[in-house]
């Protein structure tokens, strides 16, 4: 910890500058509220500040930090801007991006209230940032609880009455539960460690794990507070319930940003390779993986709802994500595993944006709850959302060449690379099970006769998904440079 | 011989479990709002006798002050009357509550023990320490230097809050009519 | 826990197991409770077991920071049960009911 | 004109006339079509002559060849598309493009009125050009394709008239067993081609070990008896023979042809072929004389109790390949090859014959509704006669020579023994029974005819080649006059000097005259018994019979039912062999191998119920979840 | 370049499909699908038969960050197959002129896109473009089938495409596995073939935890399916049988092979020691496979499953002749590849014209189609012929030789093998006698719709498949020719086979610094 002379200086604050830009500007749309006396201003201007907002974020940070990946500490260290901090915000810029247009063509959330529920998307997208950037657990802590409390409000948002106030409260009660058992974690490694900032603890861990056992409390009691988040296995269950709850464009969201978010600043936690001299620690954690992986699909595979499907599948892919970090925590070669770990968040981003967006380009009303075999007919009547949804589908099975597969590929690969054979096997086991829920939409789209009934016309949502679509494809077939980018942004970032 | 702070940690001590599972443990929700204030309070008798004077004065205002009047409040909203299904049903489902909770109850204390019984008990309080003006001040000195971001960053959340529990207060429900 | 004097003798550790003790109450609370309400109760519950190891940690290392996360504790629950209170509102108003075993349409 | 192209005209000139006609195969035309095939068979027939004639005079040349093209280059086998006319092939070249010739004419008046006749020329073409290939070619490839060729023609034609389910199983049933055979000649040639890293008949015998290397048996031996293996399947040999008799549902200048002058000989002609390879096989030879002669015997038993014509003679035909194969055992090969051709002659006549009786009899067959046909179908009569004296031996008629010769040698040759004799012996005495009974109950005695059927001579276009045949059966045997009663010695034996060699590497033959000539009287007289015999029971007193079964009545059923052979492949065989296959589909497909994937499914789907039932809406026992698996974590890791 | 474009040129049909009027389709198509063979026509003129080198090679870095590149070359193994790829699409595109009916514009895009990856998974020669190429492939025929299929189709489709997706996923372990090899033995990670070729692989004889046999078992799973070998075929039947016509033949022709080439290209090479030591249990196998589907096909009251059965028959002769690895057995394999891709293709080509005619399979029903349909007997009987290895037919070239290796290999087992050459006939024949002859059926009767005879359009389909059949059949060495240097390589340095770039360039691949340097 730095001396209070200098209070705080002007490279301090432009780290942040992003951060603060976003939230100031989003908050003028909230200032113009009152000024009309309360009526809702026009939602297209709405959508347009916060764009503007999300707009000065991210250009704010190309600027500074796009082009050379300096690792920055600021605030005493507390937060920390470097490569994996730029480009996961980029991720999470894009995804509130995304999640907005959703949000404003979406029956469910565009009304009354269309002003707030902006300004809350784009301050739970501040607490991600915080949360990615965060160099201190008590930081990290603040930044969770931000996204949370702000999503806890979003999932109550919805105009659908009764299953999306359930879903929230059910949300809350259970994070702020998993929440609780986090800081409970956090005390036990202040105590343990005397501090809570990451790289004391990464230093002072490779002592303390083998001699003192409440740190490595702590630690579990840590990573199950993460693996809340990013709902790994036995932890996993309010996932589907809130992700079927929550109005779609809100699961959108939270189903991507939220779980990027998360794992990032659990990497970060595990940068020490203290842990893998922790033997229990390692095989304890690939059986979460391997778990979260099989229940996840096999769970998916009982599901008509589709937006309950994806869940699952989102489950499962988190227990992809987490042979990544697995590797990243336990492996020789971080940099390689982390460099997978990240490129599979953003495929798993993307294509999960694309199918959310498709159910929600789907959803006449804010009640209405999609069932697979409500895509009857799509393929003829739509045959440019039914293509989309194909690749999205397909691309989320791991079928080459779209980005999905290059994820898997990744990511499986840095595994065989630390010798964990057993954990590719169970990965590839599990993805041949995720196929056959994966292809069930393209078989009623395609395979099953019926009539589509008439969509309503949200442009933006179709845009979504179309490009989204086209993303996949492409990145996939030019998976190089994106996973070149990703490698320097991690080279020696941790 | 057991000093007098000791004694007073006892007593706190005591008072706050009992009053925890007061809280867990009443049929009434009221009855149990009142147990946690009472156990709050003792907790800030414990913060005290570490201490930690303006932690336990903040303690006390925030939590035994505004957060308890809160539930009370909500308690009131809601006049519930004196419900009969107080806890979860389901011989297993509470024996692995109870069990689990145990075993991680078990975990704790003995590692804690394991760690921390046989170290020295708290070194004396450095002379001028003990006045509580001191310590408040490092506390501040820390607060907006070491914590400045994350205590700004409190601050944005405690606005984002202000703003979302607004709005979930005047949430709509349904435009369209449920299927069910 | 060894029945001799200089056991009795507080220290660290005793303040470490009435903060563990406290933090299980609170979860069999969360766990076992049915109003809403009085779970909100019990997570208020286990955060302040956990501000009493801070504390109790702070004032063993001579370290203030422990009392500063206490602070930010301490907000960040006043934010919780407001959320949590608000979003029980809007719940009781919706379901008329805050036993949560009237929460269980989404399921399977 | 070389040879490369004659042998070019000769082989390809069937193909020709079957593109011909196999293109225009809509048209009745049956006039045009058939003088196509005859005319182009002719042209080949000519050519042969030409080919064989260099094998004469003075400049005689022992063999003519040509070779064409690569046709298979691959690692060490080489199989061009060579062929060669040696002594051997020479003789059967002649009877198979002369006799084809005349069958080919014979068939354009017989099929005069089917409504397919260029289709049916076309494959007699075809068939032609197949056996071509067989005898000609150079390495045992090349007469393997042949060997297919014809059996597939055989299909074809026996199958001609496939709107008949019982003709077309009998294709079927001829292509399949030939099959069989095939098989094991494949698996002959490469052992051969392993032994001697070639297929090429010259290179083969060049390369062959002499006996005292090879021994007894060996892998010479295997591949002798796998070649053997295939020759049963061609040749209508026991166990193979059962589907010879059925192939008489083709028209009957087919059975006349395929079924008994050319194709059926094949498997001879592949023993003779490879003759000193055989000679290294002893106890291969034993075998194949075992089998020949048994099945000399055995179908002539069975040929004693038919009623239907072409039946009879398809049984006397495969008696007499017996006998062929029974020579060839003895190492006797000129002999088995002698009565190739003579009996190409007799036994291609007398079915023309069978053939043009039919033909008056409006496709009747059954010998109880004949008799007495003689004054109906006089020159029919006439050559059938000669047939007849040439198949029971009569001097001086084709037949008496080569049995004659291979009775001696199954006698004499030092791989011979009396059994065989004794058996061969009593072949020939059934065989003059059976035919005499053909004939009495055919053309003599009184008339059997119904009244509705008025037989008529056949056209000049039928009773030529007839004739043509008839001739041939009488001077075809001269060729092999033996030394005793020529005086000077066998001509034939010179012939195959060089090309065929003699068993002498396993002893000398018995060398006495008295011998011979009892040995010939005492077959001769039998044949002359059994054909009184057979006069007396169908023409003298015709009520004989009768009684006669009635006293052997088991014994007469058994053998009019042909042993039940055909009851017993079905019942111990083929039946079983389709139910287990049904039992294998049912069974191990459906319910093991795609059952084990359903199975697979169901136990994910399991998993995925249980996982599904604990999500029960039910937020405190998620909760649950949290602690519970927060406890076994923090446990298992910190044990 | 001649190489991207037989490869790429397909997609780029598959979107002028996509934008093309809906009349206008088949006949473009048609086109597009000739041009295509024609150009492909072109490697016979630029291919070197001498060396067994791959040739026409283009290297492209894709991901260098772990070694893959966009890596195409064409050698004697490959050329026939590709060809048959190309030549088989326009027959195709003609044959289903009238079988499909409705979304054609689909159907064209799926067949085009189809091809690019069958082709690409023939000329790839980076392990992980392979896999690309080889999972794309599903795509579209999950596709044909499960759109334009019969009555289960979707169960068939679904079954298809998970049970080969699941063998193909360990391959992919595999690969992974051996990139990693690559980089421990030569320092950079690397997917070419060539590079794996050169690896050595620790093998330890008669243990199954080892590297080497683990590989091999993985590699052969997923091409063992493909094939598809004895126990592993239950979703051929299903597959074909739900297929429409085209896909039946593309499948049956090409896509089969895609197994059968794997286990050239790869396995066999790779994994010497474990081939020749594993070798026996796939020639039994394929033996197993070879009467199993002859006994099976036999008794099957469809036409189009008996054809579906048979191929599971002579796939087992191409493994038995792989795995005996010998020059005539390997020979004889590569050329049976083609021959079942004519002959096979050919005969579900026939079924599909007498479906269209009666819509229906079941051998029971018909009969005496031969005084009804003269032309289409004609041309079935034919097909059927080289289908049961009639000499002069392609279809005996290629048993024979594989005969004969495996009677080199192991006696036994080829005395067992040949009984397949009987079972053979026996199944064709019998169904050819109970649809063909005898008595006409109640299909073949019934007056209210009489069928007619092959319209030209259909005999010009069958027209090349059968020139194809006697030309292969007696001018085995113009094709042979081709692959015969590589195929002598492939024999004679099994145990430690090599592949070079001819010309020799440079390879373009500058390898990029590992995925970041150890920790």
């Amino acid at each position: 910890m730095n001396n209070p002379t200098e209070l705080i200086s002007l490279r301090e604050l432009l780290v942040v500058a992003p951060l603060c830009a976003m939230f100031l500007i989003s908050l003028i749309p909230l200032l113009i509220k009152p000024l009309l006396g309360g009526r809702e201003p026009n939602p297209i201007s709405v959508l347009v500040w916060n764009f503007l907002a999300i707009i000065a974020g991210a250009g704010i940070s190309a600027a500074l930090f796009g082009h050379s990946f300096v690792k920055t500490f600021a605030f005493s260290n507390a937060i920390v801007m470097d490569g994996t901090s730029v480009w996961m915000s980029y991720l999470v810029y894009f995804v509130t991006a995304v999640g907005l247009m959703l949000a404003y063509d979406h029956v469910a959330t565009r009304g009354r209230q269309f002003t707030e529920f902006c300004f809350l998307m784009v301050s739970s997208a501040c607490g991600m940032l915080v949360l990615i950037m965060s160099n201190d657990l008590i930081v990290t802590f603040i930044g969770i609880e931000t996204m949370s409390l702000c999503l806890y409000i979003l999932v109550a948002m919805s105009r659908e009455a009764t299953l999306s106030k359930e879903a929230a409260f059910k949300y809350f009660v259970l994070g702020s539960f998993a929440s609780a058992i986090f800081l409970y974690g956090i005390a036990l490694i202040y105590g343990t460690v005397g501090s809570t900032y990451l790289p004391d603890i990464a230093t002072q861990a490779v002592k303390l794990i083998t001699t003192n056992r409440v740190f490595l409390v702590g630690a579990v009691l840590i990573i199950t507070g993460f693996a809340f988040k990013v709902s790994i296995f036995p932890l996993h269950a309010w996932t589907p319930d809130v992700y079927q709850g929550a109005s779609t464009p809100v699961t959108a969201f939270m189903s991507t940003a939220v779980k990027a978010a998360t794992f990032v600043a659990f990497l970060r936690f595990f940068t020490s390779e203290a842990f893998a001299s922790s033997p229990h620690l390692l095989s304890v954690m690939t059986w979460l993986a391997v778990l979260t992986m099989l229940i996840g699909n096999v769970a998916a595979l009982m599901q008509n709802n589709l937006k309950r499907m994806l869940a699952y599948s989102s489950v499962a892919h988190s227990g992809y994500a987490m042979v990544g970090l697995i590797t990243a925590g336990f492996g020789t070669n971080f940099n390689a595993a982390a460099t997978s770990l990240l490129f599979y968040l953003f495929s798993y981003a993307i294509m999960t944006l694309g199918t959310f967006a498709l159910v929600a380009a789907f959803e006449q009303s804010e009640n209405t709850s999609l069932e697979v075999n409500d895509l009857r007919g799509v393929g003829r009547r739509y045959p440019w959302l039914a293509l989309s949804m194909t690749v999205l589908m397909l691309s989320l099975a791991g079928i080459p060449p779209t980005l999905g597969f290059f994820g898997k590929f990744f990511v499986f690969s840095s595994a065989i690379e630390q010798d964990m054979y057993w954990l590719a096997f169970w990965g590839m086991i599990n993805s041949v099970i995720s196929v056959y829920y994966y292809l069930r939409p393209i078989v009623v789209m395609y395979m099953s006769e019926g009539e589509a009934e008439t969509l309503p016309m949200n442009l933006m949502t179709r845009g979504t998904v179309i490009v989204t679509a086209l993303l996949i494809v492409l990145l996939g077939i030019l998976s190089s440079p994106l996973f070149k980018m990703v490698q320097q942004s991690v080279m020696n970032q941790f | 011989m057991l000093s007098s702070q000791d004694f007073l940690f006892y007593f706190l001590g005591a008072l706050s479990l009992i009053f925890g599972l007061g809280v867990v443990l009443y049929r009434n929700p009221i009855y149990s709002a009142l147990c946690l204030v009472i156990t709050m309070i003792s907790v800030a008798g414990i913060f005290a006798t570490l201490d930690a004077w303006f932690i336990a004065g903040v303690q006390l205002i925030v939590y035994a002050g505004a957060v308890t009047v809160l539930f009370v409040m909500v308690l009131m909203l809601f006049d519930l009357k004196h419900e009969m299904k107080t806890f979860s049903k389901g011989v297993i489902g509470n024996g692995v509550k109870l069990a689990s909770s145990g075993v991680l109850l078990g975990m704790f204390s003995t590692y804690i023990w394991a760690t921390y019984a046989t170290e020295p008990t708290f070194k004396p309080m450095a002379a001028g320490a003990t006045s509580s003006i001191k310590a408040t001040k490092d506390l501040a000195t820390s607060l907006f230097t070491s914590y400045l971001f994350a205590f700004e960053v409190i601050g944005l959340l405690l606005l984002v809050i202000a703003v979302g529990a607004v709005t979930l207060s005047r949430i709509t429900g349904g435009t369209h009519h449920h299927a069910d | 826990m060894p029945i001799n004097p200089a056991a009795w003798k507080v220290g660290l550790d005793h303040y470490l197991y009435l903060s563990s003790l406290l933090f299980v109450f609170g979860m069999l609370g969360v766990l076992m409770r049915r109003n809403v309400i009085v779970i909100l109760m019990c997570i208020e519950l286990m955060l302040n077991a956990v501000n009493i190891s801070f504390i109790a940690f702070s004032r063993y290392a001579e370290n203030v920071n422990g009392q500063v996360m206490v602070f930010f504790v301490m907000t960040i629950a006043a934010a919780e049960a407001a959320v949590g209170l608000a979003l029980a509102v809007t719940v009781f108003k919706k379901f008329r009911e805050v036993n949560i075993r009237f929460f269980e349409h989404l399921k399977g | 004109m070389n040879n490369q192209v004659l042998f070019a005209i000769l082989l390809l000139a069937p193909l020709v006339g079957f593109l011909i006609n196999g293109f225009r195969w809509k048209s009745h035309n049956a006039t045009l079509a058939g003088t196509i095939a005859t005319a182009m068979v002719f042209i080949s027939f000519l050519c042969s002559l030409g080919l064989v004639s260099q094998l004469f005079g003075a400049n005689a040349v022992p063999s003519v060849g040509a070779k064409f093209f690569d046709w298979i280059n691959v690692g060490g086998l080489q199989v061009p598309a060579a062929f060669v006319i040696d002594h051997i092939s020479a003789i059967m070249v002649l009877v198979v493009t002369g006799v084809g010739t005349l069958i080919h004419l014979f068939s354009v008046g017989y099929m005069s009125h089917d409504e397919r006749p260029a289709k049916y020329f076309a494959y007699l073409n075809l068939f032609l050009f197949n056996m071509l290939l067989l005898i000609l070619g150079e390495n045992l490839l090349l007469m393997f394709v042949g060997w297919e060729g014809v059996g597939l023609c055989s299909y074809l034609l026996i199958g001609f008239w496939f709107t008949d389910a019982d003709k077309a199983a009998a294709g079927m049933k001829a292509f399949i067993t030939n099959r069989i055979g095939d098989a094991g000649f494949l698996l002959g040639i490469f052992t051969l081609f392993f032994l001697f890293g070639t297929v090429s008949f010259s290179e083969i015998i060049a390369r062959l070990p002499n006996l005292a290397e090879v021994g007894w048996s060996g892998p010479i031996t295997l591949a002798c008896l796998f070649l053997f293996v295939g020759a049963t399947g061609k040749s209508a040999q026991i166990p193979l023979y059962v589907w010879l008799p059925d192939a008489m549902a083709g028209p009957t200048p087919v059975s006349a042809l395929i079924h008994a002058a050319t194709m059926v000989t094949a498997g001879v002609y592949m023993i003779v072929r490879l003759n000193p390879l055989f000679l290294l096989a002893p106890n291969a030879l034993h075998v194949v004389a075992t089998v020949g002669c048994a099945t000399a015997f055995f179908a002539a038993t069975i040929g004693l109790t038919q009623w239907d014509i072409k039946k009879i003679l398809a049984y006397s035909t495969v008696s007499q390949l017996g006998y062929m194969f029974l020579a060839c055992g003895v190492g006797a090969f000129g002999a088995g090859l002698f009565h190739v051709m003579t009996h190409a002659f007799f036994k291609a006549l007398m079915f023309l014959g069978s053939g043009s009786v039919i033909h008056a009899m409006h496709e009747e067959q059954d010998v109880r509704k004949m008799g007495g046909l003689r004054k109906y179908l006089p020159i029919t009569h006439a050559t059938f006669l000669i047939g007849w004296l040439a198949i029971i031996g009569i001097p001086p008629f084709a037949g008496f020579f080569s049995k004659d010769e291979i009775l001696w040698q199954s006698f004499s040759s030092p791989l011979g023994n009396k059994v065989l004799w004794i058996f061969g012996v009593a072949t020939a005495g059934l065989t003059s029974f059976y035919m005499t009974r053909l004939m009495c109950l055919t053309f003599w005695g009184k008339s059997r005819v119904s009244k509705d059927v008025h037989p008529h001579e056949a056209p000049a276009v039928m009773w030529i080649p007839l004739a043509v045949l008839a001739v041939l059966s009488t001077v075809g045997g001269w060729i092999g006059i033996p030394a005793v009663i020529g005086g000077g010695d066998n001509w034939l034996e010179r012939w195959f000097e060089g090309v065929i060699r003699e068993p002498s590497a396993f002893g000398e033959p018995i060398h006495s005259h008295t011998l011979e000539w009892s040995a010939m009287g005492i077959s001769l007289s039998l044949a002359v018994i059994m054909a009184t015999l057979a006069y007396t029971f169908y023409v003298s007193n015709p009520s004989l019979p009768g009684r006669l079964t009635q006293k052997f009545h088991g014994l007469y059923r058994l053998i009019y039912n042909k042993y039940f052979v055909d009851e017993f492949y079905f019942g111990s065989l083929i039946n079983p062999l389709v139910d287990a296959s049904k039992g294998l589909w049912a069974y191990v497909d459906v319910n093991f191998i795609d059952r084990t994937t359903y199975v697979i499914g169901d136990v994910v789907r399991g998993v995925g119920s249980t996982a599904k039932s604990i999500q029960n809406g039910n937020m405190q026992q998620y909760a649950m979840y949290i602690a519970l698996g927060l406890a076994v974590t923090m446990f298992l890791i910190l044990r | 370049m001649l190489l991207s474009v037989i490869t790429l040129l397909p997609l780029a049909f598959a979107l002028v499909m996509l934008l093309l009027p809906e009349k206008a389709i088949r006949p473009v198509a048609l086109l597009l699908a000739v041009v295509e063979f024609a150009l492909s026509l072109l490697l016979l003129s630029s291919f070197d038969k001498g060396s067994p080198a791959i040739q026409l090679v283009e290297q492209i870095p894709w991901v260098p960050e772990m070694g893959i590149s966009y890596f195409l070359g064409l050698d004697g193994l490959s050329l026939w197959l590709v060809l048959l790829t190309t030549f088989l699409t326009p027959i195709v595109v003609l044959g289903s002129w009238t079988a499909i009916d409705n979304r054609i514009k689909g159907f064209h895009a799926a067949l085009f896109i189809l091809q690019t990856s069958m082709i690409g998974s023939f000329l790839a020669m980076d392990a992980v473009l392979f896999y690309v190429f080889f999972e794309l492939s599903l795509v579209p025929m999950y596709f044909m089938v499960g759109i334009w299929g019969g009555q289960r189709r979707i169960y068939a489709t679904v079954k298809f495409f998970i049970y080969t997706m699941a063998g193909s996923l360990m391959m992919l372990l595999a690969i992974i596995y051996l990139m990693f090899a690559c980089r421990d033995t030569f320092g950079h990670m690397s997917a070419s073939l060539l590079d794996f070729y050169r690896l050595k692989i620790p093998f330890v004889a008669g243990e199954f935890l080892n590297p080497q046999t683990l590989l091999f078992f993985a590699f052969s799973l997923a091409f063992a399916i493909k094939v598809p070998m004895f126990p592993f075929h239950t979703w051929l039947p299903d597959a074909h049988v739900e297929a429409p016509t085209p896909g039946s033949v593309i499948l049956a022709g090409v896509m089969l092979k895609m197994g059968s080439y794997g286990f050239l290209r790869f396995v066999i090479p790779m994994f010497s020691e474990a081939a020749g030591y594993y070798a026996w249990i796939f020639i039994f196998l394929g033996v197993v496979g070879i009467i199993y589907g002859a006994l099976v096909a036999m008794v099957q009251p469809d036409i189009k499953k008996l054809v579906a059965y048979s191929s599971v028959s002579h796939m087992g002769y191409v493994m038995i002749g792989l795995f005996a690895l010998n020059t005539y057995g390997v020979t004889g394999s590569l050329y049976q590849m083609l021959n079942h891709g004519v002959s096979t293709g050919a005969l579900f080509l026939l079924v599909g014209m007498i479906y269209e005619r009666t819509h229906s399979r079941e051998i029971s029903r018909y009969g005496g189609l031969a005084k009804a349909l003269p032309i289409f007997t004609i041309l079935f009987v034919i097909v059927t012929m080289s289908s049961i290895a009639v000499p002069m037919t392609n279809g005996f070239i290629g048993e024979f030789m594989i005969l004969m290796g495996t009677f080199e290999a192991s006696r036994p087992f080829a005395i067992a093998a040949v009984t397949g050459v009987v079972l053979g006939a026996v199944y064709m024949l019998w169904m050819v006698k109970r649809v063909f002859f005898g008595p006409a059926g109640e299909l073949v009767k019934d007056e209210h719709h009489p069928l007619h005879d092959l319209s030209a359009r259909e005999i010009a389909v069958m027209a090349p498949l059968i020139v194809l059949i006697f030309w292969m059949g007696l001018q085995p060495n113009f094709f042979l020719d081709y692959s015969k240097a590589s195929l002598d390589h492939f024999v004679k340095n099994r145990d430690n086979y090599r592949l070079v770039i001819s010309p020799a360039v440079p390879s373009s691949v500058e390898h990029v610094a590992l995925r970041g340097e150890q920790k």
